[in-house]
């Protein structure tokens, strides 16, 4: 099964902790009022990101969608930066500029979900082309939503990484719903994979409350990038916990789909039954580790909270690089 | 009559029109979302709830939830309007029309012309425009001035309950592909809005104060500003003719030279860019047709050239606000 | 094979006889100066609209490519009108508004490629789903070629006709080239009948050099969608016996490719070889119809020559329906 | 220093470029041509020869034939160039923008503000504008004022051989997102232009006549229609400071204020739309900032209101001509 170590098990589980408990409290926050812009919450797909990034080094690039707080900080983005972007502070991530659905930081491989959800594969074509033309090493894997895959510019995409065998992987986010139409009435055929396989690359699905399968699905599609094998797409197969954005009612679907998905499709919980009943980690220090991400989500909240807004002058920086 | 808000007006103009006309017919991102979830069904009409209800009144074979893929169905909307329904389409942000520029601006738009006028698109697309929610640069844009650049398109820009109704109410009887745009900090506003269903006309504009020292012209939510500005301008003696084009194209060039001829002057208020944008067209209207009344500047209030921030300080210096219509004023007044 | 009958047969053959003739004449037409615009010529093609258009009633709708003069013919459009609308005359289809790209005749059911190739996809899903709301029992085909099925809009639009199980027929003119890139080139797995299976849709290939294997498998198609089963597509494999458009160096294929397929794969003779092989029809009235055929494109060609341009008082005429 | 064409001239500044650094890159359809193939590799360089033999001095890493997929391909290009590259992608006609709008207004225009400033986009994209044979409308349209209305962009519309080397050379070293207007009508023109390379500052425009009696803006293949007339005026006596911008974004308003100064008159020649085009625009800067030295109306000189028609007569009345050139200036001198 997992090919990681003690010590990287417990750093998963540490940033899918870390990414629930942000939610958790973020969902509490903007019921509050505090939090400006529309807020798209993550929680119940951390298996996903996390899955996914422990796959990646310093060279690669993750293509985030606008439910960008989790894989943000599954990516090693500062939370701290991170919340204050959340918040558009100025110390945000990018400078309160983006907020949300935007989190983007550069030096650590992550590129922010860019306006018509669906780009980051078309981004990340690119990503992965300069990676190669250049020779370090890197490749880019993009996240996508069920919703977004039926954009132009993904199959598009895909077939562009597939005719130039580019370093590149394509993660579906399959949570059943783009916004409150179910992928099942949206998507022909149902399936995702399967477009894969016309564009000519391998299509899997996993479930995505398996950090796991998501694991080892993502360390087979990376290796195969790095090798020059070429593009793949990973399914993952997850339930939101939450609204689409909060304050959505969520009438479009039954009233226990969500809870349910939270007592049986939790990737926190079924990791931890699975590596304490294989005597991987021990449910202390797992306790541990969430004393210690809770204690770290209140600095980061109050700090975001108490943080400046940008400049007022600095409403025209950053437009142009060369000047005007 | 009753008081409604702007979302209630529409909901109404839309609903008036499915009743009146079987053709017409509703398409979009949860426009009355819940498609096959396991849910309801009618259970968003759009992320701002503005067309709830539809669904259950006229069913799924004319209230028809998308796949999020924009060029795919306004692509078939065109179709469709080109085959004698009355599309009625949602594009959520009109940001968005990034993926589907090509369907509206070069389809839409030329359908009729480039094929010698033999047919007609009936086609009227909703969208939202505006900035204020703090929801960053690609969701917050006011693009009728791109609109208005194409020929062959309409652009409506309702800025009060009332117009948004009937003018819809035209947007969805007019033979020809449009634009309505509607400003997404508006959708609470309340006025007194008839019950039955009334046609603005398009192309005329409405004068909402007549003054005579100081033509303003302001579109969409700017009206309001302009209006609170004309308030406190009154109040120090300068009377303010208050024009709202309604519609941008066509566009009521009469009434803005009109007016401009009597007062001279001319501040026009404009939430769309500065450059190419709306105020430019309007001003440059009047700098050649007016040319000979002007006794100062044409004055533009409108956005600096930026793309638009999220952060909400940031966000409130980026739209034009009642202090600038005041300098902008007063400085032509003084002039 | 052939379900039609003997008349059926003669008439196809004028068919894609006038569609031949009036491509050879355009190429020298064009060599000569006289066409004005860019001309993609249809030559090689013919089986392929012949085919489908022979299973289309009034009630449907053609939706043509920017190589429109073939299919406009096979439509059934006033062939003087088409000719005028190439030379951009008053008299033309479109009243000399489109040219030779924007070959439209609503009243036959005739609808011009539109700008960005591919389009036709989604406006078909358009006239599809019209039809079936309206009830007219009418059917949508579109025709893209091999290098249009790369734009977004038409992954899209396959997706919402496979959704709204429309009454669809995408026909996919696999000429080998989109311009001067080869199809292996630029389609992943260079296969496009997958790309149906994808969007969950039968996707099948028929050689174009087979007017009875193309009109089968349209019949077949057409079929399905009228019995409201959905979509399906078409992959039709033929060559164009000219370059992408007039004044086309072809540099980028084998100077003897063209020249094969003429010898080998031309639909018109095999149509010749096969129904007189078979006794269907005789030589001597095939040639019957190539002399009436040369006669009518003489006429056309004097008669579109000599048609003027649009009154230039026109200008402005038809922009929009209702006043502005 | 040689006679060259435009076609050669925009060549060699690619190929300057690509000698110049390894990160510049070229994308496009076709802009080899003949990829996958039974002929030769390098066959066409785009539909009109302009990047021929680019293939074979820079290889396939670096000359990429595209699909036909603008969305994917520009998007891909903006990701290369936010991971340092610099690529120069062929947009066919600027009409397709309407197929990956989205990528260039909404993405490479907006990227670096966005982000708070942690990335640039040295993205050049290069793309055919103006009408003029007969392929209708759309493939003819001249839309850098659509996308001068974006704040992020650089537009770049050059006149003549000499600056389209000189500008294309600028635009690739610049670390912005640029759009590369070529008018399709003036690939043959010839002018000496120097066989190393040299870079024209963007946002200068070019005094390209010398008067003083009216000031004549002109963009891209209508300066040469404004320079025809102005060599006519001149016999009439009317002195013409011809300007040609060069660059809508960034805009040298300075030039065109201070000639406005001298003289008091403004003409704008142009070939983009009537409604908030570059005539509009530039009109509305001087009547703002220049009203003061306007002695006569601001004429614009544009094509109507109308989608681009196919027949020859019918868009030669489409474009401006010198003869409406001499109309608007003697008006305007007139007054
Ligand atoms: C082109 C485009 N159309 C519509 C939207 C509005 N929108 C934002 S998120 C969303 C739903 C996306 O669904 P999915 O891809 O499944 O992601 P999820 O929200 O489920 O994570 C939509 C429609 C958008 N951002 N871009
Ligand atoms: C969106 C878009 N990009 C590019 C073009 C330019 N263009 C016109 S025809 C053509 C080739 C189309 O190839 P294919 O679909 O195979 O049709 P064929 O010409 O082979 O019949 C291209 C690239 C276009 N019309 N639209
Ligand atoms: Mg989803
Ligand atoms: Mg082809």
């Amino acid at each position: 099964m997992a090919t990681q170590s003690r010590t990287e098990l417990l750093a998963a589980y540490r940033t899918m902790a870390t990414m629930r408990a942000f939610e958790e409290r973020m969902h509490i926050e903007f019921a509050g009022g505090g939090v400006p812009g529309f807020v798209h919450l993550y929680a119940g797909q951390e298996a996903s990101a996390a899955g996914v990034c422990a796959n990646l080094t310093d060279h690669d690039v993750l293509l985030n969608t606008h439910r960008a707080h989790g894989p943000a900080i599954a990516r090693g983005a500062d939370i701290f930066a991170v919340a204050k972007e959340i918040y558009c502070r100025g110390e945000g991530l990018c400078r309160g500029r983006g907020g949300s659905a935007h989190l983007h930081d550069t030096k650590n491989g992550l590129w922010a979900a860019n306006s018509g959800v669906g780009s980051g594969v078309a981004l990340g074509c690119g990503a992965a082309l300069a990676a190669r033309t250049r020779g370090t090493g890197g490749i880019a894997v993009a996240l996508v939503g069920d919703g977004a895959v039926n954009q132009g510019v993904v199959s598009e995409g895909l077939n562009l990484a597939s005719i130039w065998k580019l370093p590149l992987v394509v993660v579906v986010e399959n949570n059943g719903y783009g916004e409150a139409t179910a992928a099942g009435y949206a998507i022909a055929g149902g399936g995702i994979a399967r477009r894969a396989e016309a564009f000519d690359m391998p299509g899997v699905q996993v479930d995505g409350s398996d950090y796991f399968a998501v694991f080892e699905a993502a360390a087979a599609a990376a290796e195969r990038a790095r090798r020059g094998k070429g593009p793949s797409l990973i399914e993952v197969e997850v339930t939101r916990f939450f609204g689409h954005f909060e304050g959505d009612a969520q009438t479009y679907r039954s009233r226990d789909e969500a809870e349910r998905a939270r007592r049986e499709r939790d990737c926190l919980a079924n990791f931890r039954r699975t590596v304490v009943a294989e005597g991987i980690l021990d449910a202390g220090e797992l306790d541990l580790v969430d004393t210690d991400v809770a204690d770290l989500i209140d600095r980061v909240y109050a700090e975001a909270e108490a943080a400046p807004y940008p400049p007022d002058d600095e409403l025209m920086e950053f437009i142009y690089a060369d000047s005007l | 009559m009753a008081m409604k808000t702007y979302r209630q007006a529409i909901n109404e103009a839309i609903v008036g029109e499915m009743r009146r006309d079987a053709d017409v017919i509703l398409m979009g991102e949860d426009v009355a979302g819940g498609a096959g979830g396991s849910g309801e069904d009618d259970a968003w009409g759009g992320p701002l709830g503005v067309t709830k209800g539809l669904l259950s009144e006229f069913g799924p074979g004319r209230v028809l939830d998308t796949p999020i893929s924009e060029a795919g169905f306004i692509g078939a909307a065109i179709g469709a309007a080109a085959s004698g329904l009355r599309p009625v389409v949602d594009l959520m942000f009109n940001d968005f029309v990034g993926v589907c520029f090509d369907q509206v601006v070069n389809q839409a738009a030329k359908y009729r012309y480039m094929f010698g006028g033999q047919d007609q698109i009936p086609l009227t697309i909703r969208t939202m425009i505006g900035a204020g929610l703090s929801i960053s640069s690609q969701h917050s844009q006011s693009l009728y001035p791109v609109f208005s650049y194409f020929a062959g398109l309409k652009v409506l820009v309702p800025s009060s309950p009332y117009d948004a109704k009937g003018l819809l109410t035209s947007a969805i009887r007019d033979n020809d592909p449009v634009i309505f745009c509607e400003h997404k900090l508006l959708y609470d506003m309340t006025e007194d809005v008839p019950d039955e269903g009334y046609a603005i006309p398009l192309g005329e504009a409405s004068l909402l104060r007549e003054g005579g020292d100081v033509t303003v012209v302001a579109l969409s939510r700017m009206v309001h500003v302009a209006s609170d500005a004309a308030a406190i301008l009154a109040r120090e003696g300068i009377e303010t003719d208050l024009l709202d084009p309604r519609t941008t194209t066509p566009l009521d060039t009469e009434s803005i030279l009109e007016s401009v001829e009597a007062t001279g002057r001319l501040v026009i208020v404009d939430e769309s860019g500065p450059r190419c944008g709306m105020a430019s067209d309007i001003a440059a209207l009047v700098a050649e047709e007016g040319f000979g009344d002007l006794r100062a500047p044409i004055v533009k209030v409108t956005p600096p050239h930026v793309p638009i921030p999220a952060a909400p300080n940031l966000e409130a210096l980026y739209v034009p606000d009642v202090n600038r219509v005041l300098d902008a004023v007063r400085r032509v007044v003084a002039y």
